[in-house]
């Protein structure tokens, strides 16, 4: 018996495959496995090659899985691409009108949308597919029946008619796998968890996160993958006192928040890198203007319009030094779909407490894949709120080295100018020498006020540590947990808190001979800035626009630290 | 600003129209603030960047929210403020170049939605700050220090400009008048809907346009500026375009959308239209739950 | 006798100190002596306050001074901001007008004003404040009538009348002067330089440097410090084949420029911080479609609108990773005035180069000021340009690891798609991870050609090193001098070419127990860049919107000496 | 590009309008080259990003340089190719996104330059590249995944617009009819000075407005597209204004400025003017000599 289910499905867009995929992690989902979904797809609409993989566990899922248990090839393209992940042994189902004769090895001629027709229900294709796989891995096919049953109960008259069609489509799609003979390791037994569990995709999640955490105002213009927060808040965010907007650029979306913060709202927008570019200068004003505000960026490739629809991790020296000037922006990147709901409350909290800008810096592929998560117990969330003014501070706005009550609009005695140019007390611009000093000391000294972030750290008495960042979390803690079973002396840390970062974890990791710190981007963002800091940091560094394999990690964290014997690798 | 703030190191060319728009606005907020009561706290002036904008610290007597952000944005801002906040009177003060160069995109989608707030466009037809380039109403063939050889653009026409958005309010005014500019800023402030006030601002220093807009008998010179005639029908937009096609500057209200509805009103509309299918967090948790 | 004079006019806008201080340069750099002048003023067209310095000397100038020999106050307010720069035994000249009581000291009372208005000419105030600061440090007048002559020839019938009206002036200026008894000690004789030299402003000599350099095509918006290069290139870039334009915005200005050099031109733009905020999306543009262009960033304070009209080295970050993504930009910095020349052409050469963006990173307090420096030779000038394709590669502009020839418009057999999003060899979109690697490392390869930058060094036996960037560069030196002077092992080094460095450099920096970095900027910029390239570098910062001094200077680097026993200072 | 390049991973859905507008593009460039001998790398199409932008990789046949670059740029960047080389014949294609709301500012100033390029914008009403987010064309009160509850901001009108900044040249075509478009586009590139070519380019994914374009006499649905009368006077800038006023889409040419003078001939003649004064390096160095 096996611990874990990987399986791809593989074709041209509007074959189906991300429904299939989904479907089978929400079903397994639903009977207490782990799961975890990935699609990738190019930025288009019709065609071209999109592929979707499903992992089931019974345990807790860190990495979309390096190999494949079975591959679902729905055209003779998506074969050649994806049979290199599929492990020994394991085994493909391709679409028997594209080839002539059948591939080598394991493989199950099957053909999904004809088989669908002739169980009437031509719109089945997905489930022929997903009734093959559970057979394969020897799932009972119940889970699945069942899971239809609950999904397509829409309280519509031909609800019985589908609901019969698709579970007919489960069936066959199982005759023709058990026909073929084959089969993989059958999967254990789910362990039902006794919490409350829920299946989220990643930009989802972030703004349920968000309005848990008391977010009243949005603004966003469409991007690549960030619009489906838009999209949810435009469904969401519709209360008495809240307002949701769709702008006309981006550049008009950080105007808009800083306005919408400047009048004493909770506020953020999303976008991605062309997005975040536009906004540097609105960032800058935030900061040097003290408007409480949060700005999502979900991380595709770059530059420019780069590679909208896959992930990177090449964004964080801009997010950290958005535009000209002095500022360092506070910056907050979820490592997992779990992370994102307490990462937005957190960058709300830290936006109103240091009254400023902060980037919640995700990915995309966080943003498009759906976890499983528990269910937040959303009592227990602490909203905080900007200190605000009752007039007593009169219009003495920007009064102090550090923080001060910010006046909201309307209140009387309190009125100021919110400065984007050097200004003094009450936001009159100023040229003085020593106002530029005191002003700019002040907005830097508010950075002290953010240092309670967390972090998770391992074995920490070794002297060469592995510190992901972000979406790389994952398979850096799977290729961690293989090194340690294989006896590696490494220490393990974690943060979401990238800028600033938790004091204590600074001090340790200076201490250390070498931090290892895997990230997809060419240059070697974040350990750049931790070697300005004072930290022997170096990167494993991947840009295939394709997320980090387990494997990879485990080799190259291997070589580095053979490698480490005194002198340095540039990253 | 500058009776508090006597320290305050930037001053107005002597003459500069811009201290008969501050007057102007200063008056408007005084009647607002005397005829409803409304304290001005309640009243946000959004400035862009320029001599123009400067403006907002500049304002003598009692003081409303200001926000002096950066060049072209000023709308954006203001866009941001009412909509979150529709309690607020919500005013922006630009020149030429920061409303109608860089931050002219964001006339029209103020328009499109309607926003509730009141555009003061202060026109010198030249960037003032910036000691004199060539601005979008500069006259094709003048000379400034960026077009030694006369500008080879065709001037913007602010007001038809206007009306193509189909701003739902549209006055002009002239700096020389601040009581006249004043009842336009009121009416404009009132108008449930964005509204445009544009106000030919001259700019002693490098475009002095004083003359040309008086005119002057003397030299023979005929005024630019005219009264909109009182047959004027406001509510009629062929007539206010026949009016801005007409040569000179009309002064006064040239066109007012008599069925404007502003966003914030749309938005709660829409609010009441789906308050049965809105979800609390529990419940948007809850529909994911496995 | 003394080798030096400094000596600053102070006041309010419009009163005429800027002329006066330059007026006072020409004059004394025609006959031979070495000149400074400085001028600041806030964002803003009457009033306020004004100053304006002029140094001048039998040596080369590297600062503005730090004490003046004498002050010219306007009014009150100035006699306070001022007094306290002035040295013992200075002079003050005052204007009578506005103090009841002679201040304290040596000081002179004037009324300039209505000694113009009796010399009949009331516009020639203050050729009155030249004739007075001339007599007091014994410079005989006729330099300055003899400048009087040429300045004011102009053919206009009413020559004669104004200049007798100035020279007039001067006189009773200096009458005044002598009257008081006062004097500071007096200037040593010029040394007519052998050499031909020129006076010139630094924003004009780099627009200079720019057109000798071949420059074809500008586009540029008005922003202070940068506009005097745009108002250069109105008034200069207009013969066949050559374009300039005025556009609506920064990001108008970029996308442009990305034209214009997509169409084979070589072309520039010029801005300060808020416009290179608007423009990284731009730049990421131009580096992944690999289009040459040059953007000047002349640096003022920040961040937003900032201090719009002081000097300030915080644009650093911004600069070498402009917006979103993978890339790192090219950057010269030229230290001085005679720099700007040189800086401007190497830009445009790295641009047609390495196809790609460069920044040409000056700043307010060298755009602004005037300076001597020699004539350059321009026959002696290499202008480069990108090695073009004659259709011989068909449409593959993108093909292989390195450079390829460029393809210009209009050039049968070689059209191709110059692309944003990440493309193949012929520019179409594509998502393969391994294009996207193959092209990434095709871009960061071609910094590869840009090793060609040169620096100074002097004394690196020394463990520790002083490495000023830009405009830090003359008070640097000067402080440089006076800890030799003094014994001091320490070592110079400076570039120009800020990303990449020199090789050479690199390795001799790496190689130091510390590398102190004066900059004016809070983050210490420049040495967190360093820092991450392996260099144990600390930075001197200052933020005041004001240059270096260079006995500020002094006291810091001593001090940094002094705790530099091992354990580092954090910048 | 497709033939020349299968293994371009984008392609638009079965139906797209943008199948016709390349089409349109394609004949107008062949025709363009026959008739004037010029060959077609003296074309430059730069695009904007959106499925419409995605046509620079999908001509068919002789190729034209290609620029696609990012979302809302176009026409800055066909500009820059324009003023510094006269002699390129320059298009632009985009969406309503990328040229009427984050690139509606680069309209304008074009406009009042007048510089000698045509901009094709792809008007289908939608975001279809980002799946289905209301445009500045989306009408009023349409629902959209952005617009769940319908769109609450009026609908831009871009013929409008177009008559507003005083673009040169202005027809309208629709992707149904490519000949037609061709014939457009041709007399678009001749123009001397700044031409727009609207098409309405319907999305069959998102927003499929063929229906409502094309009419339907069986469900009774009256066509909004309509041909230019034959007596409309192109020339007149009132009878344009008329013509677009009217409800529906006027399908030929709305308006061509008989006096057009582009930026490039503009810039020559002032070349010429200031011949005298123009200076070599040498003198520019010279005049600071000491
Ligand atoms: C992004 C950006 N670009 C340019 C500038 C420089 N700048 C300041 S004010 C101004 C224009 C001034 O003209 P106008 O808007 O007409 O105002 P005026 O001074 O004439 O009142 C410019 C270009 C800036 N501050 N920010
Ligand atoms: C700066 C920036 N913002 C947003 C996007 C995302 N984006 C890509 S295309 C597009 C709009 C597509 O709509 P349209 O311009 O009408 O083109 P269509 O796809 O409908 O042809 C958007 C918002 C981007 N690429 N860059
Ligand atoms: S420069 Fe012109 S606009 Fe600016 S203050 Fe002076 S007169 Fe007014
Ligand atoms: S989404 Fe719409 S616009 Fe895009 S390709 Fe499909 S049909 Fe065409
Ligand atoms: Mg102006
Ligand atoms: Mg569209």
């Amino acid at each position: 018996m096996g611990a874990d289910l990987v399986v791809r499905f593989a074709g041209e867009g509007g074959q189906g495959q991300v429904t299939a995929a989904e479907g089978m992690a929400e079903a397994a989902a639903r009977v207490g496995y782990h799961v975890q979904t990935f699609a990738t797809y190019p930025s288009q609409i019709e065609g071209g090659p999109v592929w979707a993989q499903t992992r089931i566990s019974t345990n807790t899922i860190l990495t979309q899985g390096d190999q494949l248990d079975v591959l679902v090839a729905l055209n003779r393209q998506a074969y050649e691409n994806h049979i290199a992940d599929l492990r020994d042994g394991g085994i493909v189902i391709y679409n028997s009108k594209d080839f002539d004769t059948p591939p080598p090895g394991n493989a199950i001629g099957l053909d999904a949308e004809a088989l669908a027709r002739e169980t009437g229900n031509p719109r089945a294709a997905n489930f022929i597919m997903i009734g093959a796989v559970a057979q394969l891995a020897s799932m009972p096919l119940d889970y699945f029946t069942d899971f239809v049953k609950v999904r397509f109960t829409r309280g519509r008259p031909n609800d019985a008619e589908i609901i019969n069609g698709n579970n007919k489509a489960i069936e066959v799609g199982a005759e023709k796998a058990s026909a073929s003979g084959y089969a993989v390791e059958p999967l254990d037994q789910p362990t039902p968890s006794d919490t409350k569990r829920i299946l989220a995709r990643g930009n989802d999640y972030l703004s349920m996160g968000a309005i848990a955490g008391g977010l009243e105002v949005f603004y966003g213009y469409p991007i690549s993958p960030a619009t489906t927060i838009l999209v949810f808040m435009e469904n969401n965010l519709n209360q008495e006192g809240q307002f949701v907007g769709q702008t006309s650029s981006e550049i008009e979306s950080i105007a808009a928040i800083i306005g919408a913060g400047y009048s004493g709202r909770k506020v953020m927008t999303s976008t991605a890198g062309p997005g975040l570019s536009l906004m540097h200068e609105g960032i800058g004003l935030a900061w040097i203007a003290e408007i409480p505000l949060v700005i999502v960026d979900v991380q595709r490739g770059g530059p420019a319009t780069g590679l909208p629809t896959k992930t990177e991790q090449s964004d964080l020296l801009s997010a950290i030094n958005p535009g000209h000037g002095d500022m360092s922006v506070p910056v907050i990147a979820p490592g997992s779909v779990a992370d994102c709901f307490p990462a937005a409350i957190h960058a709300l909290n830290w936006a109103e407490r240091y009254q400023g800008p902060v980037i919640l810096l995700t990915e995309m592929s966080i943003a498009e894949r759906n976890e499983d998560v528990p269910m937040p117990d959303i009592n227990a969330i602490a909203n905080e709120r900007r200190t605000v003014s009752t007039g007593e501070m009169g219009n003495r706005r920007y009064a102090g080295r550090t923080i001060s009550p910010f006046p909201v609009p309307g209140t009387v005695g309190a009125s100021y100018v919110a400065n984007g140019s050097e200004h003094d007390e009450q936001g009159d611009t100023t040229h003085q020498p020593q106002v530029h000093v005191d002003q700019t000391e002040r907005r830097f000294s508010k950075l002290a006020l953010l240092e309670d972030g967390t972090y998770d750290s391992e074995n920490t008495s070794a002297s060469v540590a592995i510190l992901p960042w972000g979406g790389s979390k994952g398979a850096a803690r799977a290729a961690y947990n293989r090194l340690r079973a294989d006896g590696t002396d490494l220490a393990w840390y974690f943060t979401m808190f990238i800028n600033p970062m938790p004091p204590a974890l600074l001090e340790e990791l200076r201490s250390k001979d070498l931090v290892i710190v895997p990230e997809l981007n060419y240059l070697g963002q974040f350990s750049s800035v931790l070697r300005g800091l004072g930290i022997n940091a170096h990167s494993i560094r991947q840009y295939t626009g394709l997320p980090f394999k387990e494997g990879f990690l485990v080799e190259q964290v291997q070589a580095m630290m053979k490698a480490q014997s005194g002198k340095l690798v540039r990253a | 600003m500058s009776k508090r703030n006597p320290e305050y190191d930037f001053k107005w060319c002597p003459g500069c129209g811009d201290f008969g728009v501050v007057r102007g606005i200063e008056l408007a907020l005084a009647e607002r603030t005397m005829r409803t009561g409304e304290p001005i706290e309640k009243t946000a002036l959004i400035a862009g960047i320029g001599c123009s904008g400067n403006l907002v610290h500049l304002q003598e007597g009692p003081q409303p929210y200001g926000f002096h952000g950066i060049h072209g944005r000023a709308l954006g801002i203001a866009y941001g403020i009412k909509a979150s906040r529709p309690d607020m009177n919500v005013i922006t003060v630009g020149g030429d170049g920061d409303m109608l160069s860089i931050g002219a995109e964001h006339i029209g989608p103020q328009a499109k939605r309607n926003v509730d707030l009141t555009a003061v466009v202060m026109d010198n037809g030249i960037y003032g700050l910036t000691k004199g380039q060539a601005s979008p109403t500069t006259l094709g063939g003048v000379v400034t220090s960026t077009t030694p050889y006369g500008k080879l653009e065709d001037a913007v026409r602010p007001l038809d400009l206007y009306l193509a958005h189909n701003v739902s309010f549209i006055a002009c005014g002239v700096s020389s008048k601040p009581k006249e500019l004043a009842g336009l800023i009121g009416q404009a402030m009132d108008h449930p809907g964005f509204a445009v006030v544009h106000v030919m601002s001259p700019c002693t220093t490098y475009n002095d346009t004083y003359e040309a807009l008086k005119g002057n008998p003397a030299k023979g010179i005929e005024p630019l500026a005219h009264q909109v005639p009182d047959s004027h029908d406001a509510s009629d937009w062929n007539a206010a375009l026949a009016l801005v096609k007409q040569p000179g500057v009309p002064v006064g209200i040239i066109y007012r959308n008599p069925n404007s509805v502003p966003l914030h009103q749309r938005f709660a509309e829409a609010r009441e239209r789906i308050k049965p299918r809105s979800r609390s967090v529990e419940q948007m948790l809850n529909a994911l739950a496995i």
